[in-house]
């Protein structure tokens, strides 16, 4: 069995040494020398080769050293292994006009891809029956374990940074960006997987659960500190602004959805509107109103706005229950969109949008412009990378605060069995409204600043399937957790970012990543401790069957 | 290719490309809905930029093409636009598809002094500012466009509806977009203006397939023609289901809709269309635009907006050309590409490609065609007059 | 009166073919609770395959005569929607079953998508809209009420075919052993098995018997329209989707009327509403909120307690 | 030789073990009772003979042949009819099309129909209101009416969960009666109840369960004259 | 569970002014008719069973005490006042349930159930819940306090942290008790509280009821096993067809012979023996 994986492992170390492309493909050499061989230069395996090289390795070694979570880690590195050659393989393969380019042809060799992948798939093949995930109990003093953690944030900022950047920004000039990209997403996977098996990834959760107010803050200035690495780039500046805006409006959804449980199908609606009112607040041009407001002023407006929409779209949820609320808040929805294309009240423009928002500027430096601190220059657009920043962690402070209150509580309850938090004393009509109305305001504070980093606030960007993104969002990251719809947002909008050069086939494989997320991760990858046992493998049927209108019998 | 050779594979050209490569991106609709035009586009520009590798038009420098994709969202449009506006190596972009998505790629791509030449935009703003009809003011020195505005487009339209063919109760109706709004509402405009009276306004939804409820509400006003803003993908079913229902008047519409799929889908002889620039028929280069795609052999149709795509394309390669016989391409050559494209005269599939002061192409000459053994068939070319 | 009569028409035929898919989606959500979005889709590639069928399959002369035609195309149609139907419930759906609530939703929608695109990026010329055959009478009879009120041939087809369709329906679920299984799998899904039911078998016979529908919709559409395009799915999704909710969500009664509606409210709200064609839709969604708001179970809805 | 038998059955919810290790058997024609506190395990026990459960190891041989491999629907098929806890009545349907898909594997309509008059006459309110929706009756009727559709199927074993539970005490002995007279008509029953008492009296055979395992077992009479059976289940030794 | 008492001595009898009082209460549905002039009165730290065939009316009677259905004649009044038509409202002034079929938050934790329950008499406004400022972490750590008492109290304080759905089913049945005493009840209705308990379990919340109604509590309860209801209640209320038939002291009510032949019949160990052994 476990020489079986041994085997895996040395045949992947042996896949990274040989060659990996018989053809120079037309956009010229596979990075990281795909066709280089081991005997001539032996320190050149870097990139995709280099982790299936440590993979490879790291499976010898947990194949002859029993260590705890043994069987999930090397099916962790199993995956990797198998994911990365695929990748590569495949993309070399089709690239190279066929299964000739990764194995022989015209007299050369190049089975590395073809070795590779069968050291994966022995080490999978020999996986035993599952064992738990161990847990560590270790404590360190609270110094040590605060060292700890800043370790840990500071990786994970330059492994984010480096998925970011990874293959490089893709384009005429490099034509691999995409694979690569993929590549090294299934290795960073692998990894992370790797290492919650090992459990450590659960020990360090709860060093930070421990360490919640110190943890937080690392966090917050790792986030901030994006644009001091490789991803400080204008155009990731840009793209992180916008997951920013998304991931807010998902904070906000989740409580609808997450926390209360109220199925909302029309919710970029409400970033809709926070958008058109500090447009219209923002002297562009083209508003219907001309009026110019200062920036903070119009966050203020654009949120109670948006709040007063949410209580009314939420009001419904008095009489209306389960998925027939879902079709009540995509009836909203359509109705704005349609309102904002017939330009109701010479508010949104129209079919012509409202162009031409201004860039936000504070104490006389452009929002846009490059910002220059003694001697480090930052990128342009950095400074709504940081407002947005700040606008994401005010969300999550807002989202885990209500949570964790008697407000909070309620909504669950509400969620759980409604009837029951009813007759618990819960008054659960206002309570609904207020979580639509609390999750508007937060889209839109989103919308305010969407409206000045876009410039162009068009009915076209709040469509239904906009609402059906920040759905995806909310669930692929793990519903009523507070880091999983930030999670969610970043992965349904920097993917299609790293995928553009599939553009004939971006929604494509949307479509498909939607489906096989949901095949491997039903409750979403950050999972609330509470809704663990949702997937008992008997669980119950839903509560909600049928419309159980409550008994309100005509007298 | 041999497995252990790591070279350069550039391959093909006898081109000197010595001083290395230069982009031109693009940002049109590639997935989604609309896609057959972003796809036609891109290959339309994709084929000029082909043609100037061969021919060795940009000396020293092989051309590098860079599509990308906006889903005709203004927001991922800016990203894209932000994107390309990063590289240093991006000399222009050829592009965008939607008015919208124009507004807010261009200020990203005005603050980095990139041209920008777009083939299909048409609403007004985006080179005359928001008072457009008014008081024209120009806010982006990079955007210009070889594509007729609607102020251009829409009243050429009525002219021709109303004074020639002698229609004097128009029913209009527009899919709510950019394009066919705009349109719409300067074809009214000048209509009204030449005494015809508009009998009904009507409005379809974007991806309605079935208009016999609005054809019912437009048929008791009895219309003698219906003006039609959108394109050819609701416009030929449209025009079917008018006369299946006995509305039997013809149907006119902007080049959005003079396209052969119009008439499969069901435009009906007897339909006008109007078109930018004169008949391909009477232009060599329109004609030699039209087999050079047909026989790189792409799997899309140019569409619609194919020979001005070429179009846009090659101004921004020729002021490339002249631009580089003299210094080498660097990020602060693009303020200098701007002023040569702004001098472009150059003659296209579309016609004589020029701009005027605000970035708009200067090429007024539009021609209005009718359906008519299958096919669209030019009646009349004329230029476009502005009368105030 | 001869416009009041001709938008009544209109309305009926639209809501006929919004009820026929509507019919899929009250199915589906009526034994597994799940929105499926993507029936949408099973509309739209059904209208792609009897495309197909006609475009490589049919010799000219079957084409020329509809008796012969129509009856293959619909056949074929069905097949296409079918095999999608099932093969999205195999491999879609299935894994999810006792996956948390909200999971499948967003399968479904990755679903929609994914077809939607697949059939963009390959059917030959998907990317724009697509000719379709015109399989049956063409034309319009027109009634000579007032300035005439005309009836196209084929959308008295949609609704003589809706009617009987539906009416199958309903019986085949009242009356046959599956649909006795469907009603109990709908209810408990466990007890349906130890009533000796394969949930499998019975839920693939759903999916199969909504894409049946689906296909059949998909060529009438065609037919009526005499094009196809890549988003009628989703669109006309949407409005069936609304139709069934209107209705009851889970009853097939409630779907046919929901339609109907639907239909009927786009077509005389455009004409008779403020705000015109310019704001049918809104109407719509208007009057399914207001509905809502009073009969939160629909028109047909359930609304008996169920005891425990 | 042993109808049903059980051996060494394990089964677990995720990460909890609900049973473990248990084993029984049922010989022909009798009425084995399983008790034994809340949470033990005898509902799991039943939901895996049946097959809604998927043991983690152990065997269940009907007649010999194995039955822990097969789906639901074909264990029924083997004769294995289960009334659940909690009835799980198909509410929105009629009393009539409940019982009709208890006979959902059998397609000798004229078999269905007698058998239909024979639950009919066992429970005669069932045919008095034969066309009304089983959600709405009280849950005596429900009882009734779980108990006739799983004899629909016309089970050579009948495997009963908590049939007496929110049943008022005439109901709890009229159901408790029809169930001897099952047995004496000779179908084997499985019978799970809280009731200890009662259940015990009608016994052959009973086995003890606790925290998913087997702890005693002994004759209906046996089990009921066991000190440790009457303290622990029977309430003896506490006021009343 | 602190405070058990020994005694089962004669309970004591209606003091002074009734706290919940039924007068006339009839509930139709459609043709049904449910209840049909029910009146009954519940005095202070009472503890009244109610007793009827299935389909008697009884878990009806309980949904019209909570505000859950609207009588369609009668009136319910709490402490002399009618009693408000919203459950949320009816629990606010002090009157809590259990549910003939469990119904706890399956996916929160026991401390989590008993907190919901006490959220009627927390006073955290949106704000405060926003912010989290003193006020807040005060009420916070009283709720807190108050639920760990109660869990202690029916026995479950080492299932704080548990999840609901993951509880075994007697421990849910004394985990909803704990929760509806969370919202400091005056009244309580167990509907069926040991249904699906053996015996020792059943007198363990039989103990319980006691101990709540030492806590000045007046409580109802429906059940169907007799031994239960008689050697609890003060009273017992016999419900049949939604007619009261009888009420009056257990002794009385167990000897009625119209209850022994509408509920009881005959005692349950006449059913006939095994053949084995
Ligand atoms: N779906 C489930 N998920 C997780 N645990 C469960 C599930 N169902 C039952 N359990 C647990 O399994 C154990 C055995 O439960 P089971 O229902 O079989 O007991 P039982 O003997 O039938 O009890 P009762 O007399 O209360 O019906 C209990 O601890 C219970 O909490
Ligand atoms: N919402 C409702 N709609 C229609 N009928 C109802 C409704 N609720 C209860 N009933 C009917 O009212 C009668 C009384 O039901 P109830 O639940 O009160 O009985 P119960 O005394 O609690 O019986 P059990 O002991 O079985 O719990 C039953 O016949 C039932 O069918
Ligand atoms: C359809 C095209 C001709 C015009 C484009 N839609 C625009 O917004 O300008
Ligand atoms: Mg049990
Ligand atoms: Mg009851």
């Amino acid at each position: 069995m476990n020489a079986l994986r041994a085997a895996g492992g040395v045949l992947t170390i042996v896949g990274t040494g040989l060659p990996w492309a018989t053809f120079v493909l037309n956009g010229g050499p596979y990075p990281a020398k795909a066709t280089l061989e081991f005997f001539t230069e032996p320190f050149g395996v870097v990139g995709y080769r280099l982790h299936l090289l440590v993979f490879g390795v790291l499976a010898v070694v947990f194949a002859l050293v029993a260590v705890p979570g043994r069987d999930r880690i090397l099916r962790a590195l199993g995956v990797g292994v198998v994911a990365v050659s695929v990748v590569n393989g495949l993309w070399i393969a089709v690239e190279g006009g066929g299964l000739g380019a990764v194995t022989m042809s015209e007299g050369d060799v190049a089975f590395g891809a073809p070795v590779a992948l069968a050291g994966g798939i022995l080490i999978l093949a020999a996986r035993a029956a599952g064992e738990p995930v161990p847990q560590w109990r270790w404590r360190l003093g609270p110094w040590w374990e605060r060292l700890v953690l800043l370790g840990v944030f500071v990786l994970l900022l330059i492994l984010v940074s480096a998925l970011l950047t990874s293959g490089g920004q893709s384009g005429a000039a490099n034509g691999y960006a995409g694979a690569v990209f993929l590549s090294f997403l299934a290795a960073a996977g692998a990894g992370i997987g790797a290492l919650h098996a090992s459990g450590l990834l659960s020990w360090v959760g709860e060093l930070s659960e421990r360490h919640r107010g110190f943890g937080v803050g690392v966090l917050l200035l790792c986030a901030l500190a994006l644009p001091l690495t490789d991803a400080g780039t204008e155009y990731w500046m840009t793209v992180a602004a916008n997951i920013g805006v998304y991931a807010a409006t998902a904070i906000g959804l989740n409580i609808v959805v997450g926390l209360a449980g109220l199925l909302d199908l029309g919710y970029v609606a409400f970033l809709g509107i926070g958008a058109f009112v500090a447009a219209n607040l923002s002297g562009a041009a083209a508003s219907g109103i001309g009026i110019e407001l200062p920036f903070p002023l119009v966050m203020v407006i654009s949120a109670v706005v948006a709040g007063i929409f949410g209580a009314i779209v939420g009001s419904p949820t008095l009489r209306v229950r389960g998925d027939y609320l879902a079709i009540v808040t995509l009836a909203f929805g359509e109705i704005f969109v349609r309102a904002a294309q017939n330009d109701i009240g010479g508010l949104t423009g129209g079919s012509n949008a409202i162009p031409g928002v201004p860039p936000l500027s504070m104490f006389g430096q452009g929002f846009d412009d490059q910002l220059v601190v003694g001697e480090v220059r930052l990128p342009p657009g950095v400074l709504y990378y940081v407002l947005i920043v700040l606008v994401v962690a005010g969300a999550m402070l807002v989202f885990a605060n209500l949570k964790d209150s008697r407000l909070g509580r309620a909504w669950i309850a509400i969620r759980e069995d409604e009837d029951a938090a009813r007759a618990m004393g819960v008054r659960t009509g206002p309570i609904k409204i207020l979580a639509f109305l609390a999750g508007a305001v937060l889209a839109g504070l989103a919308g305010a600043c969407f409206a000045h980093k876009t410039a162009t606030v068009s009915y076209e960007s709040f469509r239904f399937i906009e609402s059906v993104t920040l759905l995806a969002a909310v669930i692929l990251g793990g519903m009523g957790t507070v880091p999983g719809a930030v999670l969610g947002a970043s992965i349904l909008f920097v993917l299609p970012e790293k995928l553009r050069e599939f553009s004939d086939y971006r929604l494509l494989l949307f479509g498909i990543a939607l489906i096989l997320i949901m095949r491997f991760r039903p409750q979403g990858l950050v999972s609330d401790a509470h809704r663990r046992a949702e997937l008992a493998p008997d669980a119950e049927p839903a509560t909600v069957v049928l419309p159980v209108v409550t008994a309100k019998v005509a007298p | 290719g041999t497995n252990r050779s790591e070279g350069d594979a550039a391959g093909g050209s006898s081109c000197d490309t010595s001083k290395g490569t230069l982009v031109i991106g693009m940002i049109a609709p590639m997935s989604g809905g609309v896609s057959a035009f972003g796809l036609g586009m891109r290959n339309s520009a994709d084929l000029a930029i082909d043609q100037a590798n061969e021919n060795c038009t940009v000396p020293g420098y092989r051309l590098v093409f860079q599509p990308e994709d906006d889903q005709s969202l203004p927001q991922i449009a800016a990203q894209a636009a932000t994107k390309l506006a990063s590289d240093p190596n991006v000399a222009a972009v050829v592009g965008t598809y939607n008015s919208s998505t124009a507004q807010s790629a261009a200020p990203i791509l005005a603050q980095r002094s990139i041209v920008q030449v777009s083939p299909a935009n048409t609403g007004p703003a985006l080179t005359r500012g928001e008072k457009a009809a008014t008081q024209p003011r120009r806010p982006f020195p990079t955007y210009f466009r070889v594509a007729a505005n609607d102020l251009v487009q829409g009243p050429f339209g009525a002219r021709y509806l109303v004074q020639e063919a002698g229609k004097k109760k128009i029913a209009v109706i527009d899919d709510g977009k950019t394009y066919g709004v705009g349109l719409v509402e300067n074809f009214v405009k000048e209509a009204e203006r030449l005494g015809a009276r508009i009998v009904a306004r009507e409005k379809v939804g974007e991806k309605d397939t079935d208009f016999s409820s609005t054809i019912a509400a437009i048929r008791s006003s009895r219309p003698d023609a219906v003006y039609y803003g959108g394109e050819y993908p609701a416009a030929g079913p449209l025009s079917r289901q008018l006369a299946e229902a006995g509305l039997d008047v013809p149907l006119m519409g902007g080049d959005g809709i003079a396209d052969p799929q119009y008439i499969e889908l069901g435009g009906r002889p007897g339909d006008f269309a109007t078109n930018i620039g004169a008949p391909v028929e009477s232009l060599s280069s329109a004609r030699a635009f039209v087999d050079a795609y047909a026989a790189a052999g792409y799997p899309e149709p140019s569409s619609a907006y194919g020979p001005m795509t070429f179009d846009a394309t090659n101004v921004i390669i020729g002021a490339l050309a002249g631009l580089v016989r003299n210094s080498p391409f660097e990020e602060s050559s693009r303020q200098r590409l701007v002023e040569a494209v702004q001098r472009t005269n150059l003659p296209g599939a579309s016609g004589t490609v020029a701009f005027d002061e605000f970035g708009d192409t200067t090429n007024k000459v539009l021609t209005v065609s009718t359906v008519k053994d299958g096919e669209f068939e030019p009646l009349e070319t004329g230029v476009f007059e502005q009368s105030n | 009166m001869s416009t009041l009569l001709s938008q009544t028409v209109n309305g009926l035929v639209l809501g006929s073919l919004i009820g026929l898919i509507a019919l899929g989606y009250t199915m589906v959500y009526g034994i597994i609770q799940l929105i499926n979005f993507a029936h949408g889709e099973v509309f739209m590639v059904g209208a792609y395959g009897g495309l197909a069928m006609s475009t490589y399959l049919l010799p000219g002369f079957v084409q020329q005569q509809w008796y012969f035609a129509l009856p293959l195309l619909l056949v074929g149609g069905a097949v296409v929607s079918v095999a999608v139907a099932v093969a999205m419930e195999r491999f879609a759906y299935r894994p999810l079953r006792d996956a948390p609530r909200l999971a499948p939703l967003i399968t479904a929608l990755g679903v929609s998508v994914a077809l939607q695109e697949a059939v963009r990026v390959f059917y030959p010329g998907a990317i724009s809209p697509l000719p379709f055959p015109r399989v049956f009478v063409e034309g319009a009879y027109v009634l000579p009420i007032g300035d005439g009120v005309p009836v196209r041939y084929t959308g008295a087809l949609i609704i003589v075919v809706l009617v009987v369709l539906a009416v199958a329906l309903q019986r085949f679920i009242d009356h046959s052993r599956l649909g006795r299984a469907m009603r109990a799998i709908s209810q408990d899904r466990d007890t349906a098995r130890l009533m000796g039911i394969d949930p499998d078998r019975v839920i693939v016979a759903t999916f199969a018997l909504g894409g049946v529908l689906a296909g059949v919709a998909g060529i009438l559409y065609g037919a009526d329209l005499g094009f196809v395009n890549i988003d009628i799915g989703f669109q006309t999704g949407i409005f069936a989707f609304t139709a069934a909710v209107l209705g009851g969500i889970g009853n097939i009664r409630g779907a046919v009327v929901g339609g109907l509606v639907v239909g009927l409210v786009k077509a005389l709200g455009g004409q008779y509403l403020p705000g015109g064609t310019a704001y049918d839709y809104v109407w719509i969604f208007v009057v399914l909120i207001a509905v809502l708001v009073f009969r939160p179970q629909g028109f047909f809805g359930e609304t008996e307690r169920v005891r425990a | 030789m042993s109808f049903l038998e059980v051996s060494d059955l394990t089964v677990a919810y995720g990460a909890i073990q609900a049973v473990r290790g248990v084993s029984f058997v049922v010989g022909r024609g009798e009425i084995v009772s399983l008790i034994g506190s809340n949470g033990a395990g005898k509902t799991t026990i039943l939901r895996t003979i049946s097959g809604l459960l998927r043991p983690v190891s152990g065997g269940i041989l009907l007649d010999g042949e194995p039955l822990h491999r097969l789906p639901a629907h074909e264990i029924l098929a083997r004769g294995v009819a289960h009334s659940p806890e909690g009835r799980r009545l198909f509410a929105r349907m009629t009393v009539e099309e409940n019982l009709r898909l208890g006979a959902y594997t059998r397609r000798d309509e004229p078999g269905i129909k007698s058998d239909l008059e024979r639950i009919y006459a066992l429970f005669p309110v069932l045919g008095e209101r034969r066309g009304d929706k089983a959600g709405l009756f009280s849950g005596g009727e429900q009882q009734m009416l779980a108990i006739g559709r799983a004899l629909m199927s016309r089970p050579q074993l009948l495997m009963l969960d908590e049939p007496s539970m929110g049943l008022s005490p005439i109901m709890t002995r009229k159901i408790l009666e029809t169930v001897r007279e099952l047995r004496d008509s000779g179908t084997t029953v499985l019978l799970v109840e809280q009731n200890a008492l009662a259940a015990l009296s009608l016994s052959d055979f009973a086995y003890v369960i606790d925290l998913g395992r087997t702890t005693l077992s002994g004759t209906g009479a046996q089990l009921l004259a066991d000190p440790r059976v009457r303290a622990a289940y029977l309430g003896d030794g506490v006021a009343s | 569970m602190p405070e058990r008492p020994k005694d089962d001595l004669g309970p004591p009898l209606v003091h002074g002014e009734p706290i919940l009082r039924a007068a006339g209460v009839s509930m139709r549905f459609g043709g049904l008719t449910a209840l049909s002039e029910v009146s009954f009165a519940l005095a202070r730290a009472e503890i009244i069973g109610l007793i009827g065939p299935n389909g008697a009316g009884k878990t009806t009677l309980f949904n019209c005490l909570t505000g859950l259905y609207t009588p369609t004649s009668g009136s319910v009044t709490l402490r002399g006042l009618p009693l408000p038509q919203d459950p949320a409202r009816v629990t606010e002034r002090g009157v809590a349930r259990t549910f003939q079929n469990i119904r706890l938050f399956p996916s929160m934790t026991a401390q989590e159930n008993v907190l919901v329950g006490r959220h009627v008499r927390m006073k955290q406004g949106p704000l405060s819940s926003l912010l989290h400022g003193r006020a807040f972490r005060r009420s916070e750590a009283e709720a807190a306090g108050r639920a760990a008492e109660l869990l202690e109290f029916v026995g479950l304080s080492r299932f704080s942290e548990e999840l609901a759905r993951n509880l075994p089913y007697g421990d849910q049945r004394r985990l909803e008790i704990a929760r509806a005493l969370a919202t400091d009840p005056a009244v309580l209705l167990l509907d069926e509280p040991t249904a699906g308990m053996n015996a020792q379990e059943t007198e363990a919340t039989r103990q319980l009821v006691f101990a709540i109604r030492r806590l000045g509590i007046s409580v109802v309860v429906i059940e169907h096993d007799t031994k239960f209801i008689f050697g609890l209640c003060d009273r017992v209320v016999v419900l049949v067809r939604g007619e009261v038939l009888v009420q009056g002291r257990p002794g009385e009510v167990r000897g009625d012979p119209r209850v022994v032949e509408a509920y009881l019949g005959t005692p349950p160990e006449q059913v006939g023996g095994g053949r084995r052994g």
